[in-house]
């Protein structure tokens, strides 16, 4: 049973991460492109680790995951944030 | 007596780290290291003529986990040669660096030179070797590139990327003897290696690096601007020392590990390279507008006559025959390595003091520093081979290996090569003679000049006279 | 003599001769150092695989040890380059 | 994870790896093969986790791909616009646009000697793959690994890696923090530290208040788990280099290198300056060098690897930085 | 410590070691510099004096150094080299007199009499080389420190005439250095013993002896002036009086010759020699040579450049005597190496004479140079009367025997048309000069006539040799049959070659 409910946590997990990877390719400009990275990717990872934690079944590793999934959390949106900032800088003294 | 070994290795290293925490002793320290070093390399010797083959295991480990610092006559030797090169070329740099602000940056990254080629002779590992190698090699361009201008950066930079190259083709050698004998120290693998696929492969991918790193004929490219633009005591012992240390390897692998697998057709490959090697090197000595370039290429040169020795040793058959042309490679080898650096001392000095080195108008200084001449002089009569230098025996058992293998092209070969050395030699000496006005006393920077004359002198009279215990050294080793 | 072996052994030798291959023929010098990286982690790629041992089985530590120590050396020597090229476009913008 | 899933994976790791190295090798421009450069070292870093090697993929990740990688963005933000051709150096002229071999004189002669170079490799890597499972398919007694795990025991520390590393080939580690020295000796002797970066804005500093010290945190935990866990002296020494880096990033002035010289002189140095001391102690104690006490193991070599650490991310910042540090009150380091 | 062991090895450094000192002299320390000289040639002339009591009573002197396994340096004083040690040491005395008067305030000095040392102690360490290692050893020795002497002068053409040399000798050198190695790698260390050792070689390896000896003999005769390679001699004459008269009647030209000795006798063993054929082609050679030389000095105005080519006639007299077969045309071969040596020495010191003190150096300006200086003219008279071969000077001892020689020898028939001839040329560019510097009018005014406080003529440092040279060649001529003679020698070693 539990691992019904993980194999379908990891599935929807990964199905967000292909919506990021399409959107990367299609959406025209750049900060269009950051929104799908940054959102649809986190979303996946974190439904990707807590399929992961259920199917492990161990706390600490859990934790881990939830640790991991923190830090990138906080990573992509700063440097999504600065890549924004950085071409935001760009096109208006251009 | 056993630790002379580790010393070797570990004195360099401590002055090193002492240079840059206290530059302003600097060159106290240098100097009193370069004479413990020496003492102990001299001490070596002793032991390994009198107790043979030294061995170290570092850590207390068996060799095959551990690593084994292993001394035989021939590292024995080319330590001692490396140790009065390094010396004399301490106490010309003292002089020469005395105003520049590069001194502080000079010394640590010299005598890590030093440990690395302390380490790379005694280390008795594969890894080991690849490590010494790649510190060798940095230490080296660092050193290089503190000509600083456009040419010494670019001719640095080639030579980096040149190294690195040769010493990842090594590492891929390296890495194969591992998975086809799971061992990495020498003297098991020269018990276990036989001949197959993985030996040669192996063999060749080595071969390859290490001949990229000494600079033989097609592979030479990068020599002539690196150690023509590197500062004298730099360019000295590039060429007299690193590009021996990495041929001492090559020897080490052609003649000791893998001699059974070597066929006498493989040996030809780098005998033909070095008769290339000779005529071309000497060839664009000849032409070469420029004092180190006409060094430079000089060793080029050289190097070819080493590796003319490979075939023949291969050929002959283990016998007195075989151990006299072994002895003859060794003193053309450590006679090479103290008269080039001479030469690079004395075209230093003529440097420094006229502004150039350009041969065409050299006759000014030429006349005005007889000493200088003097060193050039007599390095540039054991270049030629001519009698009192030990190149004399050197050449001489090349050629009675020549004969008794009854390989006649290489006596062609060095019959033309002496020719065009003695051609570029004395056509820097005629500028010796002129009108110039002459100086009262002979000597006139004494802490330049001395060096550079007592190094070549060592190479035309000391091994020319006094060249016979190699050849007793080199029966404990090979 | 694992499946693994001859994947990761043969994409070792591949990465390492396509690393050889760049470094020959590429003649922007920043792209050299990467081809020798490459070429360096293509021999590391081969040690590695050569102390694989099976997926149950623990693997030979020693070569793990040699490629930690090939990694420090190849960043040390990409750093000495880098800065080598920074400089040289330096002292050839302004002569 | 029986066999196939385990085949499945490691084809798709083997052509993901295959196709990032040619695209890194093969792209025109610099910049391209820079970022595909540490991309391709990411995916490194997976290989590494399949083939058990967790030590190595550590180092990867830290060094290989992230510090390799801030090097290499570092070097190419300073680059020229057009390609940085070593052509254009040697021949001093200055080599029309190299950026996509136009013209037909060098496309000839070059797709020639591509092409002839291509097969010569692909060769080269047959003859060497069929060598290789030769060597691996001869039953090769893997001695040396059974001696490793047999002296594990007295060598002070449980994980075997960091035991061939600062025990049984403590001499390779030695020499290999020496050339860490070499090469940040090189740097200074070859320029100055390189202009800083813009003050962050309000976020970045947000990420960098806690994320430095996290990264602090961690380096020390993978100091201390190096004993008996995947870890160790250079995995903690990148880590805290990361820090380095993030806060020279940031525009921050004071990225923790100390200010005076004497004492950057003493950090460089410790590293290597420690090994050797320890290793001579015990040439004291009349054992051989580097031998230590087995009861001692164990904490000798912890404060060596605390050395080590300050030392490699001491020299991996100041190879950032890209030359001598330029402080206020005294001009050169 | 016997001392047997070490006197060859003293007699060399005797000159090396003032030599090395003098080079790192203070230029302008000239007293400090006329003592070492003078004490090192005295000294050497001390312990040649007690080598040849001691060799004349078979005592054997023999220094031996192992330079490698299976290579030996070995000094060893036989009765040839004892011969061409005393040439060399008297007559290197006297030219360290004349070279003090001759270079009085010229610069280099500490450089040149360095080198001139150097020179005299390769020449000697050549003439008592035991094996063939040894000879070679001292033969390029000698050739680098006679390059600085010849380019002493620092002028274009004393540069491209040293140039010229270097080529040569050079050349020479690496040829004979190969030959040696060859040989060496055949028949092991080769000593040289009187009669040679090759003859007990298996006979599949003439051929190759046969090219050593085209190689060894080539690069002798380069140094030896043997005609195609003789071309540096002439060039050489740029050098100051000094150098040319030591080392062009003395030091360079006489180890060519002594080297074709040694070869032909004590390496090969001349019966073994003529049985290869070889050595009937040295002698055309030699013969070739003797005539040519003649000829070229005929048209030569310029007096030593004529001295030079009658040098390159005389010294083939040498080969032309080695290659008769027979105990007395060897003998006329090997005293001519002595008599030649004392006569050409004396041409060129009075040559430089009139160089220095009249500023002549063409012959055309020779007239009525007998009455301005009679002593240095007499001198001349006699060397030229030697070389034409008129007695009672040394010349005719020599010619006499290679006539008789080449009688006894059967060889006759080409050999004494080419004496005679030669004889005839000389006298044909000597007596010329004779007859102009006695008898003919003196021009009104010398070139740059040197206004000397001496009493005499010219300094008489420059004076007093070459009168001394002039009576040991009469006295060597008059005085052939005593003991001690040169001639004496000459047969004593021919007697232990032939062992009769």
């Amino acid at each position: 049973m539990i691992e019904v409910i993980a194999a379908t946590l990891m599935l929807s997990g990964l199905i967000f991460f292909l919506c990021g990877s399409i959107g990367l390719l299609r959406l025209p400009d750049l900060y269009s492109r950051l929104h799908a990275l940054t959102k649809a990717d986190n979303l996946g990872l974190g439904l990707l680790l807590a399929g992961l934690a259920l199917y492990q079944r161990d706390l600490l590793f859990a934790l881990k995951l939830i640790l991991i999934w923190l830090a990138v959390l906080a990573a992509s949106s700063a440097s999504a944030y600065l890549i924004a900032q950085y071409s935001r800088r760009q096109d208006t003294d251009r | 007596m056993i630790d002379t070994l580790i010393w070797l290795v570990a004195l360099p290293l401590a002055s090193a780290l002492a240079t840059q925490l206290l530059p302003r002793y600097a060159t106290a320290i240098v100097i009193s290291t370069a004479i413990a070093t020496s003492i102990n390399a001299a001490a070596l010797l002793y032991a390994v003529a009198t107790h043979g083959v030294m061995l170290y295991q570092i850590g207390g480990w068996t060799a095959g986990l551990g690593i084994a610092l292993r001394a035989d006559g021939l590292s024995a030797l080319l330590l001692m040669m490396a140790a009065i090169v390094l010396l004399a070329s301490s106490i010309y740099a003292s002089a020469y660096f005395n105003d520049n602000p590069l001194r502080r940056r000079f010394w640590p990254l010299w005598l890590l030179l030093w440990c690395s080629l302390n380490a790379l002779l005694l280390s008795g590992d594969l890894f080991n070797l690849y490590v010494t190698l790649e510190l060798l090699g940095l230490s080296a361009v660092a050193l290089a590139s503190l000509g600083g201008k456009t040419a010494a950066l670019q001719a640095a930079l080639r030579y980096l990327l040149v190294g690195l190259l040769g010493s990842m083709l090594f590492l891929a050698g390296v890495t194969l003897i591992y998975a086809g004998y799971g061992t990495l120290d020498l003297a098991t693998l020269s018990r276990v290696v036989a001949a197959g696929p993985i030996a040669w492969s192996a063999l060749a991918l080595m071969t390859v690096g290490l001949l990229l790193k000494t600079a033989l004929f097609p592979l030479h490219f990068w020599l002539p601007p690196a150690h023509g633009s590197a500062p004298a005591p730099v360019s000295a012992v590039l060429s007299a020392l690193v590009v021996k240390a990495t041929f001492y390897l090559v020897m080490r692998l052609w003649l000791d590990i893998f001699s059974e697998v070597v066929t006498p057709q493989a040996a030809s490959i780098p005998g033909v390279l070095g008769a290339a090697a000779v005529l071309w090197g000497s060839w664009q000595a000849l032409r070469a507008e420029r004092l180190k370039l006409l060094a430079a290429y000089s060793t080029v040169a050289q190097l070819g006559y080493l590796f003319l020795f490979f075939p023949l040793l291969q050929a002959l058959p283990a016998g007195a025959a075989r151990d006299a042309a072994m002895g003859g490679l060794v003193i053309l080898a450590l006679t090479h390595g103290l008269a080039k650096s001479g030469l690079f001392l004395a075209i230093g000095i003529i440097q420094q003091r006229s502004g150039h080195d350009t041969i065409r108008d050299l006759d000014g200084t030429a006349q005005r520093l007889p000493a200088t001449t003097f060193a050039i002089a007599l390095s540039g009569i054991a270049l030629i081979g001519l009698p009192p230098s030990g190149a004399f025996l050197g050449k001489w058992h090349l050629l009675a290996a020549a004969f008794s293998a009854g390989q006649w092209l290489w006596v062609v070969v060095i019959m033309i090569g002496t020719l065009l050395a003695a051609a570029y030699t004395f056509r820097v000496l005629g500028h010796a003679f002129g009108q110039q006005p002459y100086p009262r006393h002979p000597v006139t920077i004494a802490a330049e000049e001395w060096p550079a004359l007592i190094l070549s002198a060592f190479a035309t009279i000391g091994l020319g006279l006094a060249g016979a215990p190699v050849w007793q050294l080199l029966k404990v080793s090979l | 003599m694992l499946t693994a072996h001859w994947l990761y052994g043969l994409s070792g030798c591949l990465i390492m001769t396509f690393g050889l291959r760049a470094v020959l023929l590429n003649d922007s010098l920043l792209q050299r150092i990467i081809a020798l990286n490459v070429m360096g982690t293509g021999v590391f790629m081969i040690l590695i695989t050569i102390a694989y041992r099976g997926p149950d089985a623990a693997p030979d530590p020693i070569p793990h040890a040699l490629v930690l120590t090939g990694i420090v050396v190849a960043v040390s020597a990409t750093a000495l380059a880098l800065t080598l090229i920074r400089r040289l476009t330096e002292e050839q913008d302004n002569d | 994870m029986n066999a196939t899933n385990m085949l499945f994976l490691d084809i798709l790791l083997v052509i993901a790896l295959l196709s990032l190295a040619w695209a890194t090798l093969t792209a025109t421009d610099a910049r391209r093969s820079v970022i595909l450069f540490i991309a391709f070292g990411l995916v490194l870093t997976l290989a590494w986790a399949r083939l058990l090697a967790p030590d190595v993929a550590l180092a990867e990740a830290a060094i290989g791909a992230g510090l390799s990688g801030a090097l290499l963005l570092a070097a190419v933000q300073h680059h020229p616009r057009r390609a940085l051709s070593s052509e254009r150096q040697n021949t001093g002229k200055l080599a029309n646009e190299k950026q996509n071999d136009s013209n037909p004189a060098d496309l000839k002669s070059s797709v020639a000697i591509r092409w002839t170079l291509t097969l010569f490799c692909i060769a080269l890597a047959f003859v060497l793959i069929w060598a290789l499972l030769q060597a691996l398919s001869s039953e090769t007694s893997d001695t040396l690994a059974q001696s490793v795990s047999a002296n594990l025991a007295n060598s002070g520390v449980s994980n075997p890696v960091t035991a061939v590393l600062l025990n049984f080939r403590a001499y390779d580690t030695l020499l290999e923090l020496a050339v860490l020295l070499t090469a940040v000796l090189g740097i200074f002797a070859l320029s100055e530290q390189r202009t800083g970066y813009l003050p962050a804005g309000p976020v970045f500093n947000g990420l960098v208040s806690w994320l430095v010290p996290a990264l602090i945190l961690m380096a020390g935990y993978l100091l201390w788990v190096g004993a008996h866990a995947p870890g160790g002296a250079f995995q903690a020494g990148a880590t805290l280099a990361a820090a380095g880096v993030i806060l020279r990033l940031a525009g921050k002035r004071n990225i923790g290198l100390p200010v005076s010289k004497s004492y950057l002189n003493i950090i460089l140095v410790i590293g290597s300056g420690l090994f050797l001391l320890v290793g001579l102690t015990m040439l004291a104690l009349g054992r051989p060098f580097l031998d230590y006490p087995p009861a001692m193991a164990g904490y000798l070599i912890l404060l060596i690897e605390t050395a080590a650490m300050i030392s490699i991310a001491a020299t991996l910042i100041l190879a950032f930085l890209g030359g001598r540090p330029r402080n206020r009150e005294d001009r050169s380091c | 410590m016997n001392f047997d062991t070490w006197l060859p090895l003293f007699v060399v450094l005797s000159s090396l070691l003032p030599g090395l000192v003098m080079f790192f002299l203070d230029e302008g320390s000239h007293r400090l510099r006329t003592v070492l000289n003078m004490s090192g040639a005295l000294l050497k002339l001390l312990l040649v004096g007690v080598i040849t009591w001691g060799v004349f009573h078979q005592h054997i002197y023999e220094t031996r150094w192992t330079l490698a396994p299976g290579l030996e340096l070995v000094l060893h004083a036989d009765t040839l080299s004892v011969l061409f040690v005393i040439l060399s040491t008297v007559l290197w005395l006297v030219t360290t007199v004349y070279a003090i008067g001759y270079l009085e305030k010229s610069p280099h000095r500490s450089r040149f009499f360095g080198f001139f040392s150097v020179c005299v102690s390769a020449t000697v360490g050549l003439a008592l080389a035991g094996n063939l290692l040894t000879f070679v050893l001292f033969y390029e020795l000698l050739t680098l420190a006679t390059y600085p002497l010849v380019a002493h002068r620092g002028t274009p053409e004393a540069l491209r005439g040293a140039r010229i040399y270097l080529a040569y000798t050079l050349t020479g050198g690496v040829l004979l250095f190969t030959g040696t190695v060859w040989l060496h790698s055949i028949a092991g260390s080769i000593a040289f013993v009187e009669g040679g050792t090759l003859n007990q070689l298996h006979a599949d390896y003439h051929p190759q002896l046969k090219v050593i000896f085209l190689l060894m003999i080539t690069g002798l005769g380069v140094k030896a002036a043997l005609v195609p390679l003789h071309g540096w001699l002439p060039q050489a004459m740029v050098a100051p009086a000094p150098v040319s008269a030591l080392l062009h009647a003395v030091a360079v030209v006489k180890a060519g010759a002594f080297g074709i000795i040694r070869v032909v006798y004590d390496v090969y063993g001349v019966e073994f020699t003529h049985e290869l054929g070889l050595l009937t082609g040295l002698g055309i050679i030699a013969a070739i040579t003797i005539i040519y030389g003649s000829v070229k000095a005929l048209s030569q105005d310029n007096l030593k450049k004529r001295l030079a080519y009658s040098t390159v006639s005389q010294v083939s007299y040498i080969a032309l005597g080695i290659t008769i077969l027979g105990p007395i045309g060897t003998i006329g071969g090997i005293v001519h190496l002595v008599h030649q040596g004392v006569m050409k020495i004396t041409l060129f010191f009075t040559a430089g004479n009139y160089a220095e003190t009249l500023g002549i150096h063409k012959v055309s300006e020779m007239d009525g140079v007998g009455q301005r200086m009679p002593a240095t003219t007499l001198a001349f008279s006699i060397g030229a009367l030697g070389m034409i071969g008129i007695p009672p000077v040394a010349g005719y001892v020599s010619k006499w025997y290679l006539a008789l020689g080449s009688l006894e020898a059967g060889m006759a028939w080409w050999v004494m048309p080419v004496l005679v001839t030669s004889s005839l040329l000389n006298a044909a560019y000597f007596l010329p000069i004779l007859y102009r510097a006695w008898f003919k009018q003196p021009a009104t005014k010398w070139p740059s006539e040197k206004i000397l406080p001496a009493r005499f003529e010219t300094q008489a440092a420059l004076l007093w040799p070459p009168l001394i040279t002039a009576v040991l060649a009469i006295a060597a001529g008059m005085f052939a049959a005593s003991p001690y003679s040169p001639l004496e020698w000459a047969s004593l070693i021919t007697r232990r070659e032939y062992g009769l």
